[in-house]
């Protein structure tokens, strides 16, 4: 079975890197993954998007979606395009308050207030990482162990010392995300 | 097997390396960057040389000096620093260097530029254009195993979505069979000895063994490549047998392309697909037979119509032959445009189904 | 006057000091009645020897009057195209660094098509020896204005001499390679006298060596007549070689 | 021993072999020999070039085959006690 | 008329003077360098400028620029040279400057190179073969108004025949129609005054009055190359209404297949022919009409089997077109083999209408 | 400390002395934060309208980040191929001689791709003025070793910093163009100081002169900081300029 | 005149117009400013970027301008009297 | 009517200038005329060859000769593919004693020791000249005048001083020849 997730946001939000620790978690775990970023030289407030494929054989999936099921919304200034190629019923993680849920009526849509979780586990600037961890828990496609030690490979060598703040960041996503995730009853995945 | 997740320009380099390459030069340009960066990283790890030459022409030059030498040796760029290169490949042609260049396209509009030379003088030089990082990966060999075969440059016709999509892949050397020694590099043993060596473009040889001059050697070179022509012509083909439609692509167009079909046919559509995998020499046997049965062939390339001329030669029926695809360029010129997309192909193939074949 | 007998080497007791052809050498070439650049590949084939290092060179040569050599010199050779011998030659050596390797070029293959080429290898410090026959024209397609034509001369494209306004300034090929941190050895020869050609010998010897030391990039540019472009009697060739190049590129090493 | 015979001419210390059918007649070498001992031929050689000829007073300085891009010259210089060469 | 005994570079020179050509660079190469030479000595009389380029590529990008200027300019060189140039063809492409190449060949093995381009990205060349000195005086002033008219760069086809034979000429301005203003040169008067010109292959325009961009210009350019297409093919054809043979050549040697024709003809062989004058655009509709009723296609041509291409797209019916040309140089390299001549071909024309046409 | 009102200019008496948008700018720029880029664009076009030469003027602008210049100067420019400004500039200048004409150009334009077309402009003697960015490395393209990168500088393809035995040395562009005799006005300046825009200014100002008067070809390098590929902070651009850069290109005028 | 106020400040002689929607925040001007009267702000601007804000003390140099490579700065120098600005 | 030159010698016989004067001749008298030389630079000793064409309207001749009719043999030694060409019956002009002039049994043979012509002519490089002015002597196909003032014309400024000379040679050649046109009764223009 092939998922597809698709990242929108801006520059800084750190939606590359996002995208990449969850391709490398899978790729760790023995399975077939793929990463495509399309973002304009990561110019701060442009437009960044990235798209993942995650699949237990070689992947069917195009390096343009031409559908998907998932998505992490981290801001809405660039997100349209992206959003009118998901699948009715996916999940859809969104970073609160600078998206509105309702925004998304045909999805299954979960909220994070990724700036406040972010502050709260004392990590601010992982905002990424605290979506990504949210998505996962909804999701499940990767252990959570293999998010962290692929987040910590995919650290540039200048930025390791993040590494715990960022592990923080990813688990306190997950659980900022588990009480809408036990109110809808684990639908997903 | 263990999977990396490679981006495809490093995954290329990787796998360049992997099959032996030892020398790279070349320059700078989006999207071929990724690949130099990925060498430059790589190379001297494996015991290799990565030049960051200081022009397209310098970094082509030197690749065929170090291939002169008996080295597995390549360079690449894109576009405009292809067409700087193309005297450089028509003489690596014309003297019979194995010379590996990577195209690391920014789209599909330079498919004359591989297939026709535009160099100079009568020669053609091997194009592989992969579909997807997977056969990326092997072609990346390939295109070596196939220039020291022919001794012959061979173009790897790459693109943005290959050089910059990340994957799992696996990289390890590959075996495409045995291949002649290479006792016509040149080493300087042979200097002083009266047999030293000689690799010119106009072969007159030396004085006291005299080459068979341009006009044999010209005629030599051009029938070597009619028998290129015999042998290495590659394709793949699906839904042959029963297609109405066949629609017509490369590189990673096809990848789409057949996505597409793929729908299609869940939906009832009689259609197939065919991918000449060698932009040179084009399967046109292939097509001439995959073509045979169908009413129409749609030929889906991002460009004016390239690929259409290879196709209008070789098709069944020249009268079945219609373009579907078009220029598409993203704003920033440096990628594929709206084009590149499973629903927009799926509506121009939808729209030529509707139209009835013209004659 | 009585012509003595030159057919046969003397009878008597004699020790042969200098000897025709250099034995690198296969063949005859067919450049013109009073050609500088034969006697530069002599030159060259007799330093390889003498140095011994015959059975690991190699050479890369460019589009001249000169490149029809590589047909008569006994040398591993890639005849490249034009302007391009430095890269050429720097990739042979980066994968043949135990080779010595040499390019032979014009001033037309040098100074004009090949300039970028030549500057890069010097600075990047490649472990080459160039070698620029300069003649001040491009010999081989008829005499035309190069790089290195001297201001008044005339040629072919500059009828009324070369004018600095119109045609601009010669380029002083060795003063700007020795301006390049990567170029261990330069220097400027002729063979225009029996004494430059001398010089121009020992020149060639000590860029090789510059090379096997393995200190750099080394150049030699040496001064070739080239009669048939200068639209000269051959015998008067060494003299416009010493009247107007040799006062615009003065003889010498430029690097110490 | 006198470098000079009576005549006030060098003495003929050396001497060439000419191989005059590889000669272009270019006549660098004429003008290179120091002792002026180099004249053009009248007759012709087999491409149709006048080729230098040897006078008496060669010194075996190699300055012809030096300049000559013909190699047309190989040089000798005797060796016990030269100087009677054909004056 | 009063004819004048010139060389052919020397009559095309004095040519394109005549038709307003005002700047020139060059570099040397046999057989251009009689073209250089003539405009070097000529163009200064006429107020014109020829600079001794130092390479191909300077020369190509001076005359670009001088192009760009409002000039009406020009390079050429040959082969090799202008192997070199493809990057800056493609670009007077793109960015639409009327920029005129001379290639004054060594052979006809660069019929690829002349019409698909080599450089990069979807354009074409207009290019112009003559068939004798007399048309190649015509034609190098037809260059320079295709060019204008069209804003895009054209390419004189010449080989060592027409360079290098003298023959009685005479070279007046001729008037092939008004052309439109020149507004798009830039001359400076505009800058500061925000109307400033500009030109650029990526066309994204000024701030303040953005341009279409790369997407929608290059659809443009392409487009534009198709309507070019519609319009300026040339081409001259004989016997064809009752021709069971037709022999299709270019350039000079279009001239030896004429006049094999006639012997042929006299011989009660019928059999026709038809030359490009247009190598691009190819004279496509034209040769699917005079070949309807032909039973043999025979292409003549001096290298491998380039044009082959386009006769095997247009020709009415695929199946009954011959190759009966090849690769044939003379032993310098620098001119035509032995298959230019009269008695050569008229034997393969015969030994080709010896056998069945094969299907 | 209280902040003062930026807002509007001052209400009380007041002349203003230096205005922040040259008036020749048509729009905003996209270039990084702290790129030097930008502020020789102002220095240029500030200089051709102090000389008054804007309706006259034409430019030729290169690839690199300064090429998206092209979108907002309003000048007539000719958007020309990697490395060939000068041969452009050279073709529309002698058949405008009238126009002042300039390229604009970078250290990847102009020492690698085009070193070719620089030195022989120059050389020539064109009575053109190039102007070089010269930040040591491609930018545009993501911060690669280009020929003047310093020694021991990391890039992209020097990830150990840059080695001269595997990359050679650094070209000093100014210092080779000074080397030709058609080169009339050669100066290298810097934007990372005020002091260093003020001088540079200056050198732009004589070489537009210099063109004007018809003395020769002009080259003005001009050192600007590329913190992005750099992979410093913005800030600290002009300090890595000064430490690094500035020592191997010494700024001043290189012709008197 | 002194040029210094009495808390051993320069006198503010002039003053800048900073228009911070342009800023890009890479503080080449705080570091420029000979007076030292440029500080970065806390809050971000349009662009997301801190932006300079002016102090007290402004001589009306134009180094902050000079080396600005957004365009951010216009400058003025007070004309009859200055030295009444906020301190 | 069309009437084709070959001219076969050896470089330093003045076979090109001898070609160019005709060629001119025939221009500067209002005729159409081709010139197609082909020598490998002029090296001394080598081959050296040209043809000339000569017509009332546009030339029909290639610029590769098909067949020519007549010629003239300056040197046997590069000559054999040249006078292949020839039509049977047509004029040639050959250099004795260099050339045989039974080695043409086909043709209309006119010999001419141009060396001697030359030398008694006080002319002795215009080898070249004699031979043409035998050639039009035989062939009429410009007017004598013609000839002089072309060679004048075609001489390179700084070889000027050679012209009396050669207008000499020319009439000389014109001599020679005659006496075996008068035995032949001028068959042939
Ligand atoms: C790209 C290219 N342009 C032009 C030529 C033509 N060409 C051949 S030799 C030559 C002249 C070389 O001059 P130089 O190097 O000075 O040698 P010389 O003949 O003077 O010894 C030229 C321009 C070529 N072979 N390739
Ligand atoms: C022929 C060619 N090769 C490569 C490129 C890719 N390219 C575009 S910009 C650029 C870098 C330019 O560097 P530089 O001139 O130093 O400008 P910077 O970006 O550093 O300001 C390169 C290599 C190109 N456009 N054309
Ligand atoms: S043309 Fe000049 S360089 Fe060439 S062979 Fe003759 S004399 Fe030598
Ligand atoms: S060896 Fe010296 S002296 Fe003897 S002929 Fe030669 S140049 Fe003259
Ligand atoms: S130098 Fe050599 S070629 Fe010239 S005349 Fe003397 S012997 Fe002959
Ligand atoms: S990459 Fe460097 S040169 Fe380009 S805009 Fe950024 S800082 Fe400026
Ligand atoms: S004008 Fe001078 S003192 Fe005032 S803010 Fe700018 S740099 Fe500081
Ligand atoms: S220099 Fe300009 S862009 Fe940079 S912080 Fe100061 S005002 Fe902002
Ligand atoms: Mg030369
Ligand atoms: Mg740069």
């Amino acid at each position: 079975m092939e998922r597809e997730l698709v990242v929108t946001g801006i520059g800084g939000q750190g939606i590359q890197l996002l995208a990449k620790t969850l391709a490398l978690a899978a790729t760790r775990e023995g399975r077939y993954a793929m990463l495509s970023a399309d973002y304009g030289g990561e110019m701060r407030g442009g437009p960044s998007k990235a798209s993942v494929v995650i699949g237990d054989g070689p992947l069917r999936a195009l390096p343009v979606l031409a559908s998907a099921w998932s998505a992490i919304v981290a801001h809405h200034r660039f997100s349209e395009p992206v959003l009118a190629r998901l699948r009715p019923g996916g999940p859809v993680i969104v970073n609160r308050p600078l998206v509105d849920p309702a925004s998304l009526p045909h999805m299954t849509v979960y909220d994070v207030d990724a700036a406040a979780v972010a502050a709260a586990a004392d990590a601010p600037h992982a905002i990424g990482f605290v979506l990504l961890g949210a998505y996962n828990a909804v999701t499940r496609l990767v252990a959570p162990e293999s998010l962290v030690s692929a987040m910590e490979e995919v650290l540039p060598p200048y930025r390791k010392q993040y590494a715990e703040a960022n592990a923080r960041a990813l688990a306190a996503g997950a659980d900022a995300v588990r009480p809408q995730l036990e109110r809808a009853g684990e639908v997903v995945a | 097997m263990t999977l990396e997740l490679l981006e495809g320009s490093e995954a290329i380099a990787a796998s360049a390396i992997a099959a032996g390459c030892r020398f790279f030069a070349g320059y700078p340009m989006s999207p071929f960057t990724g690949l130099l960066e990925s060498m430059s990283r790589l190379l001297p790890a494996a015991g290799g040389v990565c030049l960051n030459a200081a022009s397209e022409i310098e970094g082509v030059n030197m690749a065929l000096g170090a291939a002169a030498a008996g080295a597995r040796a390549a360079t690449g760029s894109c576009g405009q620093g292809i067409a700087l290169m193309q005297e450089t490949i028509a003489e690596a042609a014309l003297n019979e260097t194995p010379l590996v260049v990577f195209n690391m396209a920014r789209n599909q509009q330079d498919y004359f530029q591989a297939t026709r030379g535009g160099g100079w003088g009568d020669y053609r030089t091997i194009t592989l254009a992969p579909k997807n990082i997977p056969e990326a990966v092997e072609h990346a060999q390939l295109a070596f195993h196939l220039a020291d075969k022919h001794r012959a440059p061979v173009i790897f016709y790459g693109d943005p979505l290959l050089a910059q999509t990340r994957v799992g892949v696996e990289i390890r050397p590959l075996d495409f069979g045995p291949l002649p020694p290479k006792d016509w590099a040149l080493d300087g043993t042979r200097s002083g000895t009266g047999k030293s060596r000689q690799i010119w473009t106009w072969a007159m040889g030396k004085a006291t063994q005299p080459g068979p001059g341009p006009d044999r050697h010209w005629k030599a070179i051009a029938a070597k490549f009619d028998a290129i022509a015999e042998v290495e012509a590659r394709h793949e083909q699906r839904y042959v047998e029963d297609a109405e439609t066949l629609v017509v692509a490369f590189g990673t167009a096809a990848t789409f392309v057949e996505y597409v079909v793929e729908e299609l046919r869940a939906d009832g559509h009689r259609i197939g697909w065919f991918r000449p995998v060698t932009l040179w020499p084009f399967p046109g046997a292939a097509l001439a037979q995959a073509t045979a049965g169908t009413r129409r062939v749609l030929v889906f390339e991002l460009n004016a119509g390239q690929m259409l001329d290879d196709v209008l030669i070789h098709a069944a029926d020249r009268s079945a032959v219609h373009f579907i695809g078009g220029v598409s360029i993203a704003e920033s010129g440096l990628a594929f445009g709206e084009l590149m997309d499973a629903p927009v192909i799926r509506d121009r193939i939808l729209a030529a189904l509707g139209r009835e074949t013209r004659s | 006057m009585t012509v003595i007998d030159t057919s046969q080497p003397p009878a008597g007791p004699a020790r042969r000091v200098a000897e025709a052809r250099p034995s690198l050498l296969l063949g005859e070439h067919s450049l013109c009645p009073g050609c500088g650049e034969p006697i530069a590949l002599r030159l060259l084939l007799e330093v390889l020897q003498e140095l011994d290092v015959v059975q690991r060179s190699i050479g890369v040569v460019g589009h001249g009057c000169y490149g029809s050599f590589v047909r008569i010199m006994d040398v591993d050779v890639l005849q490249c195209l034009h302007g391009r011998a430095p890269a050429c030659a720097t990739g042979i050596k980066r994968v043949r660094p135990d080779c010595v390797v040499f390019t032979l070029q014009g001033d037309g293959d040098m100074a004009n098509e090949g300039l970028h080429e030549v500057l890069h290898a010097a600075a990047r410090g490649e472990k080459i020896t160039c070698i620029m026959l300069n003649n001040g024209v491009f010999g081989d397609t008829g005499g035309q204005l190069t790089a290195t034509t001297v201001l008044g001369q005339r040629t072919k494209t500059s009828l009324a001499g070369r004018d600095a306004r119109e045609h601009g300034y010669p380029i002083p090929v060795a003063e700007l390679v020795a301006g390049l941190r990567g170029a261990a050895y330069v220097a400027r020869g002729a063979v225009s006298t029996p004494g430059a050609v001398v010089q121009t010998k020992r020149m060639l010897t000590r860029a090789f060596e510059t090379q096997l030391a393995g200190a750099g990039f080394s150049l030699v540019e040496i001064l070739t007549m080239c009669p048939t472009g200068w639209f000269v009697p051959a015998r008067e060739g060494p003299g416009y070689l010493g009247d107007s190049m040799e006062r615009v590129y003065p003889l010498g090493e430029l690097t110490t | 021993m006198s470098k000079r015979d009576s005549s006030g001419r060098r003495q003929t210390r050396g001497t060439v072999v000419i191989d005059k059918d590889r000669c272009k007649g270019c006549e660098l070498c004429v003008a290179a020999c120091p002792p002026r001992v180099l004249v053009m031929s009248t007759e012709v050689n087999a491409m149709g070039y006048r080729y230098p000829q040897l006078l008496a007073g060669c010194t075996g300085c190699t300055a012809c085959q030096l300049v000559c891009p013909d190699f047309v010259f190989s040089v000798y210089r005797f060796t016990p006690a030269p100087g009677r060469a054909a004056a």
